[in-house]
């Protein structure tokens, strides 16, 4: 799906993630889309950003995209690497982590996030490959950038299961849960961006990405999604942002 | 001290026993894996945070009773299908599930190694994890009266990594990302350490954890142990074998002749192969 | 980030605060201490696991209302002198005290590190520590009822290590014997190294601590900072200055007359002294 | 203090010390006496030894004698230099170690430890300087042996503050503590060695050095003190022994 501006819309959406980093940053890092993102912000606005994977590799800078989370070029270019039980104790806990950059499998209107299993627990229709460092990334971070493909069967009301908590069913459950970052405060998807509302925690529609319309957004949520009174356009990637994604994802 | 990989698994690892062949994406005891696939180990309660394709092998083959992980799937590629098939369908048999986070089971393998029945995090508090396991707690601070979770400390029978190198005492020396590898095998009643070589002197290299011969009950030399993962400073991952794993593992029967052919191995139940 | 001492000590340290200067025997930041006794800093609670001579000269010239300790003593010679005369005499004021073991100090650094309010261990039980603080009580493990100790994180205002090497930007290494450092300095609120050179890379060692930047509030570039202790790779310790301590430290008068004429400090307490 | 046969007696309890220490142990050595001890059985009888610091040094060999618990030379021959939370919580806690060699200001009747303070704890007669690593080494260790030189002043019925449990106030105490390893199981003086009595655990006179009488000891022990029926005679040290003990401490 390229579109007539000659960018796909997964090129949008990374574009869009990677603008939630900024170069002040120690970013906890997901693999997949949110890792792509991470390192395009590393290599265009945000040449500061602090890069942590869950391996143990503190202040990475990896020279290709890793494929793994415990890939070899993380460990070389890191500031450090540590074990596996100090990553989680020493950083992510205490909360020195800035921003959490998870993917889902499901999200729910409260931006809750299900990475464990569709269907029924004990009697799966699709078992997903599980929890791994998201439950704590997302209750520990200050924040949470949750970056996703948007379709209605990802985009649900009620999550199958809770794997990471977002904003549980609304406003001060993550208060009452002891769960002391802020939690999911924008999901990027390859529509527009979503944020919690102030009031009610529920995901809302704030941005939309070009010859994208809020039909189309509404098409693919699972619930009546709400739309921001100042529901803004994103800015299209420019040239440079397209041309380093590109050489990270190896499509030229 | 020194073994061969064969006689390693047989001393060691007994039918019905908790094993935790641990790896971080790096190290991973892939040939330790299969030669306890073809020893036709039964009963096993397989630990690990990050099962991947050893384990989805294990798991097809039937070695498996139990999974205590909080990650199972196929690095950069997707889903674990032996695992998958194990869950939805009890192929070839019933796969029972302990599921934790990372932080969960970085934590219970900490208790597991500093002789503690318990470890304390924040963790959990939310989630729909906790309903599915009696293995996540609970716990007031003494102090502030805040609330944390508690999971009890793993300590497996017997617990397998693999490691660059060994000397003839059996000191074994990782570097690069180690994980959970110390955590795992100072938890553990006995270890397993395949290694890349076996030298006369462990030359010190930034980064590394050594693990004291006292610790180890046996090493394996084996060249290539950790194949297709990678081991920092011999091999780099082999990312297509990873791939290809997709095609042979989603067909029983598929899978089945691998087992055979790849691996010398008995299909996991004789009789229902395909 | 890169200060000078006397700017980082009163950018960071307070009249009040609780203060950790860590070092185990290695890389003590004696510079440290004696910049915060130059600067005439009072009432801190002053935290380490092995108070020695640093400590010894702090209390004796009056900085600490309170320490929160395992062990002190002088290395190798015997007692702190000054550090038993605010105990036993009060002088230059009363010192009250807060104390552990060695594994209870440890462990509540790594709750302090890890953002926990406590830690747990198998320690204390029926001796007579638990009955001289509120800082230890017990705590019964929710899986298998068995009791052990818990002691509350220590997250000191500001933590200061010696260590060998920064480079430009305030990333940290050290190596050696490494003790506690880490853990102190994730577990403070500010901290301070001071080293022994700053370079342009931190090329990498075995053994190697790395305490990244971001967890360092400053850096100051203090060769010879952790004399008469030792920089392993740099310079040995000085055992002949411990053993002249005794002597300096066993008198009042002798003591003050080091403040003033080898520190240039006020004495601890006008008119007090001797 | 040289006797007739040309050691003295600190030298015959340093002997003493390093029989208690085999080519198969582990052992948790305190500073001093201990750390002599262990160096020397290291360098006789014991070339396996594996010799802990609690400053985080696994498997040390020094070639000189270190001075302090983390002297240089102890992490320039360790097999491993791990942190000071690691050496207690890895090593020290779960018993993987089989003998604590400690020392003493006080020693009572039950080999209960005092290391903290003479007369009142706030009030002191005389402050020491506290616990540091010994709670949990007499605590965890498979067995402990104390190394001490005895007089009824260090020799006490009731040590003014237990610092580190023995045998509490007799048999059972330990276990009732929970506390796994089976205590100190010998306490070797200049004088003679002391085990405490299987039924009752209190200390009891096994073993007499060269040149002592049991009248000797009787006056340097503070409670009334039971003597084995099979007193047995301490084997005097080899000229080997001596030769290798006063290269280590500097004395020829």
């Amino acid at each position: 799906m390229t579109t007539a501006t000659g960018y796909t819309a997964d090129e949008m959406m990374t574009v869009a993630a990677a603008h939630a980093l900024t170069s002040e940053m120690a970013c906890f890092v997901g693999i997949g889309l949110p890792s792509t993102a991470a390192n395009l912000a590393c290599r265009t606005h945000a040449p500061g950003l602090w890069m942590i994977y869950e391996s143990g590799t503190l202040g990475t800078r990896p020279d290709t995209l890793p494929l793994s989370i415990g890939d070899g070029v993380l460990a070389e270019t890191a500031d450090t690497v540590v074990s596996v039980p100090e990553v989680f104790n020493y950083w992510l806990q205490p909360g020195r982590i800035d921003v959490g950059f998870l993917g889902a499998a499901q999200i729910d209107r409260y931006a809750n996030i299900n990475t464990t299993v569709i269907g029924d627990y004990t009697d799966p229709k699709v078992r997903l490959p599980g929890a791994g460092g998201a439950p704590e990334i997302a209750a520990s971070c200050r924040e949470v950038v949750v970056v996703v493909r948007q379709s209605a069967r990802t985009f649900v009301d009620r999550a199958d299961f809770v794997t990471s908590v977002g904003h549980g069913r609304g406003a001060g459950e993550r208060e009452r849960l002891g769960l002391r970052g802020a939690g999911p405060t924008r999901v990027i998807t390859d529509l527009g961006v979503l944020k919690p509302d102030p009031a009610t925690r529920e995901l809302t529609l704030v941005q939309l990405h070009a010859g994208v319309t809020v039909d189309d957004v509404r098409a693919a949520t699972g619930w009546e999604l709400a739309v921001s009174p100042e529901l803004a356009s994103t800015p299209e990637p420019t040239a440079e942002e397209l041309s380093v994604l590109r050489s990270l994802t190896g499509r030229d | 001290m020194i073994v061969p990989l064969d006689e390693g698994v047989r001393e060691l690892v007994g039918d019905g026993d908790t094993v935790a062949l641990e790896g971080f994406t790096h190290l991973i005891p892939v040939a330790a894996g299969h030669e306890i696939i073809r020893q036709g180990r039964r009963d096993l309660t397989l630990v690990r945070m990050t099962p991947d394709i050893v384990y989805d092998q294990m798991i097809g083959a039937g070695c498996a009773a139990k999974l205590v992980f909080s990650w199972g799937g196929n690095p950069g590629v997707g889903s674990l299908h032996r695992f998958r098939d194990a869950i939805q369908y009890g192929w070839p048999r019933p796969l029972e599930i302990e599921e934790h986070s990372h932080a969960g089971m970085a934590n219970r393998y900490v208790a597991g190694a500093s002789g503690l029945p318990f470890a304390v995090l924040r963790g959990y508090a939310g989630t729909d994890l906790v309903d599915q396991t009696d293995t996540i707690k609970t716990i007031e601070c003494p102090f502030t009266g805040e609330k944390l979770a508690a999971v009890p400390a793993l300590n497996p029978d017997v617990s397998i990594v693999h490691a660059q190198r060994a000397d003839r005492e059996g000191n074994v020396q990782l570097w690069g990302i180690t994980g959970i590898q110390k955590e795992a095998v100072l938890a553990a009643k006995r270890s397993l350490v395949t290694v890349e070589e076996i030298v006369d002197e462990l030359d010190p290299v930034p980064g590394q954890v050594v693990l004291p011969a006292r610790v180890v009950s046996a090493v394996a030399a084996v060249p290539g142990g950790s194949r297709p993962s990678y081991a920092h400073g011999y091999y780099a991952r082999d990312n297509g074998a990873y791939q290809d794993w997709d095609a042979v593992s989603r067909d029983r029967e598929e899978f089945s002749r691998w087992l055979a052919e790849g691996l010398g191995a008995q299909a996991p139940l004789p009789g229902k192969a395909g």
